[in-house]
């Protein structure tokens, strides 16, 4: 029965753990700092495999535990793993607040964890905020003040999208009377399309969009992607994204998504996607240009769930795992240049000579971001063709249109940084030398780029199972 | 040896040597020029013995084909209804071809000799050989050939070949310029060609020589389609064989070497169009406006040729002047309805043109110049055998009695007189002028005296090679003489004396000796020698004062017929103009337009939305507000429309 | 189970592929010894392919066929018919004369090696595969290596033209993406496989339309049609010697084979509608091809709009929407690949000895350089039709198709024949007659080695001239199939 | 003003939009702030109208207030410590003046 | 009866005017009385709504915690005397007419929704609430703690000086 919990039982002992390192009077070296996280993250994996296949609910059924949330769970297992590694290797937080960034961390991750489990109103809103609050301070954590004004601008902007959220909540549990989502969704308010409820579930969603940055609740990502440390932005981008996306299925495949509702997201996903990709073609600094890169990402990830079906979900699940996947290597690359640079916010030109500084990087940033643009036979093509062929088949042949052309115009910032790693002379032309540990993690992800986009059929019935058993009746 | 076996041999003979002369390593290279004459030995022995195996002409016309392509479309024939029609290539021997095949082979066989001696000091003397071999090649094969399309595939290669020979010595700029304006000329032509064979294969779905009968196109298709169909095809003819308005290309092909304006554009290439015409004759037989377009054209390539041929100074390009009017007045005896007499004269001519040639080749060679004037101040009398050839093409050439050339010419005007006194006429007029032109050339070498400076420096240059070996002396002699033999015995072939077999053999009547015809022809040889001996008695004031006259005439001559700036008009102002055009929309509109404009929308787009990113939070919380409200707002108008 | 020859003609290139990334960056010979080999064997199971294809029988054959991912009908599904047997050997033959001709790339072999293997694979698979997600899988994994290969080891502004190319080539691709998963969606589909597709899906006469007309735009970016050639020239100029040769002997063709394999083949309906439209644009391609290559300056910018104006031919002859006119039309891609991987060969050398490739200042090769010229000259004439090449028998057909299809477009068409002769000898004249310029001074011929690839391409070019008969015989079974006529 | 449900939700509706007027025009970060905690009240009181008039089980509304004020505590700590911070960095709390990070 | 209507009507006035000046008023201090004028009177609102704990709540959580916290940070952050910053007009403007907006769709949602109407009797007793917080609501309970730990520990974090920052 304990095994149900598993992996946020051990995050919690995680962060009491923490807790008392922090009390600890003289502070333990960051060596062994990140060796005791890189354990832990590590036994979280395992924990979260172990569990995968375990279903069954607690706390009184307000939270589901199935093959749905598990597989999320790994995922947010996978993004807290490398985030620990990135951040053993490269992160600018000042050392005596190292620790209270694990913790906070972990809290995140805890956060998110019960995001995919949470099936009460309540408990899914409280784990939101836990989330949030973690990813706050996260962003916040980092010597200087450009990074003070975009976690204030992070903070308040999450809290009013939080309030509005808690506003159309309330509609929604007045009117329905219960707080678990099945019960609200199947009441008999729902299906009669009362405006108070149409008006609670629309806020609700735009809330989620929040977190998943995409248009009109986006504008934090640029500034916080630019500003925070890079760890921390490797992880917002990748676990919290993902988090997202699992709230939006559990939303989404249960209420079948009436032809207004994916008519509206239709067009926010639509903005979003140009939005995203055309600012990104005149940046410079990677980390904005990726963060207008996860926007248009959010915009595909829209298309694909605003079919409704069970296709669509799964698509966007598979997606949303391969985002994981491209997004880690990409911030893995780019960790270690901004190391080797020296400063935190790399520019296109630190790229460059990348392919004679280590050619093994350079092949592993020509993988992630052609993945990410779609280009076969990586897993973001896999991903993309499905995901579109879902909202194809519900008939939206215009939006999948429009979102092939953005990805190819996407195509162009990301070739850019590609051009800039293969062709152009280096100025300081030191071999780029990759620990072993980030070796081994290059490795196993740049495997699963190309692997998971070569032979994809495991993972998409994995992941049509895995919605099939995540629908709450 | 039957028949297959020797078809293969002639038209195999000539591509071994080819390639055989390509492979040949770098040092193995002076044994090239034996390969190329050993091959056309082979072929024109083995045609002669085909030609006398068929001498009675028993069981002809033979057809040995084998499958080439097939096309099996049933939408494409509207009026017939085959569904599929197989593309031959293959050999046809009937009367036409095997007198065709015999006189290429020989007078090939003749050119090699004589190139042998011409080409002696040339260092690339390989390749020459081996162009040439492989011009043997094609021309066989375009006088084999059973359908229109082989024809027109063999056609093709034999420009290539004139291409590739007029360009040999391709460090003169002029050569090269020579052998794209004929290549490209050829290729404007072989356009029509090639347009008509489509046409005439949509239309009738056959291209055989022997479904080309009147009978059966007439009845096929309407006259109308019948005479484009016609006049498209002669296109073909009208550049090979260098009629009116695509002739500018021949008189620049003597850039080439000699030996090569003897063989290809004197004797066999452009007489192919002419071969054409009579081969396929029942085609063109088949609407009278056809025919008569033939005449015009005929007519009208004859006097341009003869007038220009009157004015020039170098020695080929008088002769080259020369064939253009020839091969109008062949044109023009098919055009009037006979092809025996078109053939008849195409087979004397090119026996004596290409002995004209050969011996203006001896003479350039000797004298190293092309200029008449010279060649006589350089004591161009001097050389006996030389001017013994000389004296005796010209004379084959203006139709004095016992020579070739006035058989083949009465016979022609004999035909014109019956069909239209007014073609009687012009021919008459170019045949004075053609002898006015030769005897005007044979005058101004055999009278101009000797220039002792001049001559001293020649001989010291002419002599050391001159006696050098027997062998290379032998080649000069003996084509000469033997072309001068058969060129005098050809013209009797067609007479009544030796029962006419000739004429027999290419289907034409009885010649008889036309009284009436021969006077006229005798006048118009004595004027037109005397008024060239009042002429060019003395070379030198002939010179002085052909130089000084400016008359209104001169200019047209010396312009010829402003037909060059035509094309130049066309070619520079015309199409390049289109081009210029075409090029400037391509940078302009493809390039700005479509590749960079969007490129540069796309970015504007890009700064529109970094614009919206403009770091206020309060502007953003709007932005969000605004949407949400949108959003809200429609949502709750679809799904309950309390609004 | 049969012994899979596609999968093995594909998986050659890929070994190589494999083999020459483990390779250390020094060992530059042994990488081109495993790029040659990988590139011979293909040629040989290429080879061995053609000896083995039944002429007779029009259904696929050498069937490949591995459940992929069942829910959303994607199988690795491979086929060889009339139509791709010829493409396939295509492209053995011009990747093998490739690599034998990149022999003398000295910078950063292992990436160049490694980036042409890889798009050769691509190539194949395009080829070969009878699935739309493939069909897009290999069609776009050819496009990548294509721009590093320009970026890296191009010529003239190479960063703008690999750019412009990709970017072209994706959007014609994108416009492919909305295409095969429209068809996807429709009702009955609802699976990748081609053939199934035609089964069981029915397309009403406006989906053909709009449908065909997409899918036309997309493969006709690719295939250098009239508006959207702009990319292929500058492309090719750029592009080293093997990539340019691959790009304008083979990729230029994925287009055409796109527009036969699915357009035509889903939706003859929509083809019948488009058809004038596509002779049109085809006529200006050719015309257009034509007279545009006379003005430019640069030799290698006149192959690439010759290569347009030839592709133009393939799209007239598909236009004509007759049996005749497809089989001249993917008669004359064969041969014109052929022919453009020479044209390309030729060039390179000059332009690695001689650093400038303008007219202007280069002359009289001919001397320094005789093999080269008389290869040269060869493509050339192969280029302006002439009969005994291969060309000309693709022309032949198309010309016969499209003046009974469309009198008056064929009798313009024929026109280009001239204009090509124009700048094919204008170009030949200028750069190999003439007197010696200064630039071809310290010219030196190729080696026996380097003789041995453009002597394979010259032979194939005479041998499909003077024998189309085998090829058009497969290609005709194929297209009385897919046509009825 | 009878005391039905509509009125309390009128109540909480305008309360909410007061505080989101406070939030868009207030420069100063505090003020912000304490119009945030405006919104979070209107959220309570319609959780309270609801418990009163339509929830089943009264001590639903009740948890979830209890929830909304421990959550508006963590909120306010965190948001006064960043505001602080922010403070001490740049000197100024207005949110006008930071605007470094743009484009 | 009527002084329940009466009383309503005045904490309804109070509530109002309170969030009015609490965002009208330019100097923050005045801000913050008047937020916590507004919550009296919403706490003295949840009494109406027979909650007493949470009127409690209300003013020992919100008022005495919160309002104070917030006071404090005004204190801190600069003189009380600062010039009031200028408004811009536009910006004033255009959130009037947003909030004004979201305003009016609520209002309008409100006024035409079938609320589900139940018995306004039952167990509104802290047992209640303790019951359910630890029975269906556990995890919550659970998770709030953890919230406020980490607000604490972030608050501690960002306020201390950096000065041993590496």
């Amino acid at each position: 029965m304990t095994l149900l919990f598993l992996p946020e039982m051990m995050l919690s002992f995680l962060s009491v753990a923490l807790l008392c390192l922090t009390l600890l009077k003289n502070q333990k070296s960051e060596k062994f700092l990140s060796n005791f996280m890189l354990l832990s993250g590590l036994l979280l994996m395992a924990g979260c495999l172990l569990s995968l296949n375990l279903t069954g609910s607690l706390f009184s059924n307000t939270y589901r535990v199935d093959l749905f949330s598990q597989g999320f769970k790994t995922i947010t297992a996978l993004a807290f793993l490398l985030t620990v590694l990135l951040a053993a290797e490269w992160n600018q937080i000042p050392k005596n607040r190292l620790v209270e960034f694990y913790l906070f961390l972990t809290t995140g991750a805890l956060g998110m964890m019960m995001m995919a489990s949470a099936v009460d109103v309540l408990s899914l809103f409280v784990a939101i905020e836990l989330s949030a609050y973690s990813l706050y301070l996260l962003a916040a954590l980092k010597v200087g003040s450009r990074n003070a004004e975009s976690s204030v601008k992070y903070l308040i902007f999450g809290a009013t999208t939080s309030g509005v959220a808690l506003w159309g909540l309330s509609l929604v549990v007045g009117l329905t009377g219960s707080t678990s989502i099945a019960e609200i969704l199947a009441s008999p308010a729902a299906l009669s399309g009362q405006p108070a409820f149409v008006i609670g579930l629309a806020l609700f969603s735009l809330s989620l969009l929040f977190k998943l940055s995409g248009f009109p609740l986006q504008f934090w990502a640029p500034d916080v992607y630019e500003s925070a440390s890079t760890p921390a932005v490797s992880f917002i981008a990748t676990a919290s994204k993902a988090a997202a996306v699992t709230v939006l299925i559990r939303l989404f495949f249960i209420s079948g998504m009436p032809a207004a509702f994916s008519m509206a997201l239709g067009v926010l996903a639509f903005i979003s996607m140009t939005l995203g990709n055309t600012a990104a073609l005149l940046q410079t600094d990677v980390k904005r240009l990726l963060a207008y890169s996860s926007i248009a990402q959010a915009g595909y990830i829209l298309v694909g769930l605003l079919s409704g079906s069970a296709n669509g979900m799964s698509t966007a699940f598979f997606y949303a795992f391969a985002y994981v996947l491209m997004n880690s290597a990409a911030f893995l690359v780019l960790t270690l240049v901004a190391k080797s640079a020296g400063h935190d916010n790399p520019q296109i030109s630190h790229f460059d000579g990348l392919a004679e500084r280590s050619p093994f990087l350079a092949l592993m940033l020509l993988l992630s971001l052609l993945s990410l643009a779609g280009i076969p036979p990586l897993i973001g093509f896999t991903g993309k063709w499905i995901l579109f062929s879902s909202a194809m088949e519900k008939g939206h042949w215009f939006l999948v249109l429009w979102a092939v052309l953005n990805s190819v115009v996407s195509l162009f910032y990301y070739l850019t940084i590609v051009k800039h790693a293969y062709i152009t002379k280096p100025k300081d032309t030191s071999p780029l030398e990759v620990p072993i540990r980030l070796r081994v993690a290059a490795i196993g992800l740049c495997a699963a780029l190309v692997l998971m986009g070569i032979f994809p059929g495991y993972f998409i019935s994995f992941a049509e199972h895995a919605v099939a058993l995540g629908l709450i009746r | 040896m039957n028949d297959l076996n020797l078809l293969w041999i002639i038209q195999l003979a000539p591509l071994v040597a080819f390639l055989l002369i390509q492979l040949l390593p770098k040092n193995a290279k002076r044994t090239a020029p034996l390969i190329a004459m050993g091959a056309a030995l082979l072929a024109a022995l083995s045609s002669l013995a085909l030609f006398y195996a068929h001498r009675d002409g028993n069981n002809m016309p033979q057809q040995y084909i084998y499958q080439w392509l097939k096309v099996s479309d049933k939408s494409l024939w509207p009026f017939v209804t085959i569904d599929h029609y197989v593309l031959n290539i293959g050999f046809l021997v009937d009367k036409l071809n095997l007198l065709m095949i015999t006189v290429v082979t020989v007078i090939a066989f003749f050119v090699h000799l004589f190139s042998y001696y011409y080409m002696a000091e040339d260092k690339s003397r390989a390749r020459y050989f081996g162009f040439l071999s492989f011009f043997a090649f094609s021309m066989t094969g375009l006088v084999l050939s059973t359908n229109l399309l082989q024809t027109f595939l063999f056609w093709e290669l034999v420009g290539l070949t004139s291409y590739l020979l007029i360009g040999f010595w391709y460090e003169k700029q002029s050569a090269s310029t020579a052998a794209r304006k004929a290549f490209v000329i050829n290729r404007l032509a072989d356009l029509g060609f090639y347009l008509g064979i489509v046409v005439l294969f949509i239309l009738t779905g056959t291209l055989n020589f022997t479904d080309l009968n009147h009978e059966f196109l007439r009845q096929m298709l309407p006259a109308s389609t019948l005479t484009i169909i016609g006049i498209l095809i002669f296109m073909g003819v009208m550049g090979k064989s260098a009629q009116f308005p695509f002739h500018v290309w021949l008189p620049d092909a003597m850039e080439g070497p000699t030996p090569v304006s003897a063989l290809i554009h004197s004797a066999t290439m452009v007489a192919a169009g002419v071969f054409l015409l009579a081969r396929a004759f029942g085609l063109f037989s088949s609407s009278e406006i056809t025919l008569l377009f033939i005449l015009i054209i005929g007519t009208l390539t004859a006097l341009v040729g003869a007038s220009l041929a009157t004015i020039q100074r170098d020695i080929k390009k008088i002769l080259a002047y020369s064939t253009v009017s020839q091969l109008g007045l062949m044109v023009m005896a098919i055009g009037a309805g006979s092809a025996a007499a078109g053939m008849f004269h195409l087979t004397t001519h090119a026996f004596f043109k290409s002995l004209l040639f050969l011996t203006s080749g001896a003479f350039i060679h000797h004298f190293h110049s092309n200029d008449i004037w010279e060649i006589g101040q350089r004591g161009g009398k001097r050389d006996k055998v030389a001017v013994a050839a000389l004296c005796l093409g010209l004379f084959s050439l203006c139709g004095i009695f016992p020579f070739a050339g006035f058989f083949s010419k009465d016979l022609i005007l004999e035909v014109l007189r019956e069909h239209n006194l007014f073609f009687y006429i012009a021919a008459i007029l170019v045949s004075f002028l053609t002898v006015y032109y030769s005897f005007r050339m044979l005058f101004v070498i055999l009278f101009s005296k000797e220039k002792k400076d001049m001559h001293a420096h020649e001989t010291a240059l002419a002599h050391p090679h001159h006696s050098s070996t027997g062998a290379i002396e032998l080649c000069r002699v003996i084509p000469l003489a033997s072309l001068a033999i058969i060129s005098v015995v050809m013209g009797f072939l067609g007479t009544g004396w030796l029962d006419s077999r000739l004429l027999l053999w290419l289907g034409g009547e009885e010649t008889h000796v036309n009284s009436e015809l021969l006077i006229t022809t005798l006048i118009l040889i004595v004027s037109g020698a005397l008024l060239a001996y009042i002429f060019f008695k003395n070379p030198e004031t002939a010179e002085t004062r052909l130089t000084q006259s400016r008359g209104p005439i001169k200019t047209i001559l010396e312009r010829k017929f402003f037909i060059d700036d035509v094309y130049e008009f066309l070619t520079k102002k015309v199409g390049m103009g289109i081009a210029g055009a075409f090029a400037w929309f391509d940078r302009k509109i493809a390039k700005e337009l479509m590749v960079n404009g969007t490129a540069y929308r796309i970015l504007d787009l890009g700064k529109i939305s970094s614009k919206i990113q403009d770091g206020l939070l309060q502007d953003y919380l709007s932005w969000a507000v605004g949407v949400g409200i949108l959003v809200a707002f429609w949502l709750v108008k679809s799904n309950s429309g309390i609004f | 189970m049969t012994f899979p020859i596609l999968s093995s003609i594909l998986l050659c290139p890929v070994i190589g592929l494999i083999l020459v990334l483990f390779m250390p960056p020094k060992q530059e010979n042994a990488i081109r010894v495993i790029s040659l080999l990988s590139a011979a064997a293909s040629l040989v199971l290429s080879l061995w392919l053609c000896f083995h294809f039944n002429s007779s029988n029009p259904a696929f054959q050498f069937v490949e066929h591995v459940e992929w991912v069942k829910s959303y009908g994607i199988n690795y599904a491979m086929g060889v018919d009339g139509l791709n047997i010829s493409m396939i050997l295509l492209t053995a033959i011009v990747i093998f004369c490739g690599v034998l001709v990149s022999w003398t790339v000295t910078y950063r072999v292992k990436d160049f090696f490694a980036n042409l293997l890889f798009l050769v694979a691509g190539v194949f698979g395009v080829f070969m595969t009878t699935n739309l997600f493939f069909f897009f899988l290999f069609y776009e994994i050819a496009v990548i290596p294509m721009y590093l290969l320009i970026v890296v080891w191009g010529s003239t502004d190479k960063e703008y033209a690999a750019m412009k190319l990709t970017l072209y080539l994706l959007l014609g691709s994108a416009l492919m993406f909305a295409g095969f998963l429209y068809m996807y969606s429709l009702p009955g589909g609802h699976t990748f496989d081609l053939v199934a597709l035609k089964q069981n899906v029915l397309f009403t006469p406006e989906q053909q339309n709009i449908l065909f007309l997409g899918l036309f735009l997309g493969f006709g970016v690719l295939a250098a049609c009239f508006p959207f050639h702009v990319w292929s020239p500058a492309g090719h100029v750029a592009a080293p010697t093997a990539a340019s040769m691959l790009h304008a002997g083979v990729l230029m063709k994925l287009g055409a084979y796109g527009i036969l394999r699915v357009a035509v083949f889903l939706l003859p309906e929509g083809a019948r509608h488009w058809a004038d439209l596509i002779a049109v644009l085809a006529l200006c391609n050719i015309v257009y091809g034509a007279f545009v290559a006379t003005q430019q300056k640069d030799l290698k910018y006149i192959i690439g709009y010759s290569s347009v104006s030839h592709m133009g031919i393939v799209l007239l002859g598909i236009a004509t929407m007759t049996p005749t006119g497809f089989n001249g039309a993917i008669f004359q891609m064969f041969s014109h690949g052929i022919m453009t991987a020479l044209f390309f060969a030729c060039v390179g050398p000059i332009y690695d000895q001689c650093h400038t490739r303008m007219l202007g200042d280069l002359g009289g090769l001919a001397k320094k350089a005789p093999i080269i010229s008389t290869f040269f000259i060869i493509a050339g004439l192969c280029g302006l039709g002439l009969p005994g090449m291969g060309s000309f028998v693709a022309e032949l057909l198309v010309t016969i198709a499209a003046v009974s299809a469309y009198p008056l477009i064929g009798v313009i068409s024929i026109i280009a024949l001239l204009i090509t002769a124009y700048y094919v000898l204008s170009a030949v004249q200028k750069v190999f007659y003439g007197p010696l310029s200064p630039a071809g001074e310290h010219l030196h011929d190729i080696g026996a080695f380097q003789f041995v690839p453009r002597a394979v391409l010259v032979g194939c070019l005479l041998f499909f001239g003077i024998f189309p008969g085998i090829f058009i015989e497969w290609i005709s079974v194929y297209t009385k199939t897919l046509l009825g006529g | 003003m009878s005391q039905s449900l509509t009125s309390y939700l009128f109540i909480s509706a305008a309360l909410f939009s007061i505080g989101l007027f406070g939030v868009l025009t207030r420069r100063n970060l505090v003020a912000m702030l304490i119009s945030l905690e405006l919104i979070l009240n209107s959220v309570s009181i319609s959780f309270m109208a609801f418990n009163r008039f339509v929830f089943a089980d009264k001590s639903l509304g009740q948890v979830f207030v209890i929830f909304i004020i421990a959550l508006a505590a963590a909120e306010v700590s965190i948001a006064l410590s960043l505001i602080l911070w922010l403070h001490r960095k740049k000197g100024s709390i207005d949110i006008e003046k930071a605007k470094d990070l743009r484009g | 009866m009527m002084i329940t209507e009466i009383v309503f009507a005045a904490l309804v006035i109070i509530i109002l005017t309170g969030a009015l000046l609490a965002v009208g008023l330019k100097n923050v201090f005045y801000n913050a009385l008047a937020l916590i004028l507004c919550l009296f009177g919403v706490a003295a609102l949840f009494i109406y709504l027979n909650s007493e704990f949470l009127a409690i709540m209300e003013v020992i959580v919100y008022i005495g915690a919160i309002s104070i916290a917030i006071i404090f940070a005004i204190m801190l952050s600069r003189p009380m005397t600062q010039k009031t910053e200028p408004e811009n007009r536009g910006k004033v403007i255009r959130s009037a007419v947003l909030s004004a907006l979201f305003f009016g769709v609520l209002a309008k949602v409100i006024a035409s929704t079938a609320w589900p109407i139940a018995s306004e009797q039952g167990d509104y007793s802290i047992k209640g609430i303790g019951k359910m917080l630890l029975s269906t609501q556990a995890l919550p309970f659970e998770v709030i703690s953890l919230i406020l730990l980490i607000a604490i520990i972030g608050a501690l974090v960002l306020s201390s000086p950096e000065d041993n920052a590496s």
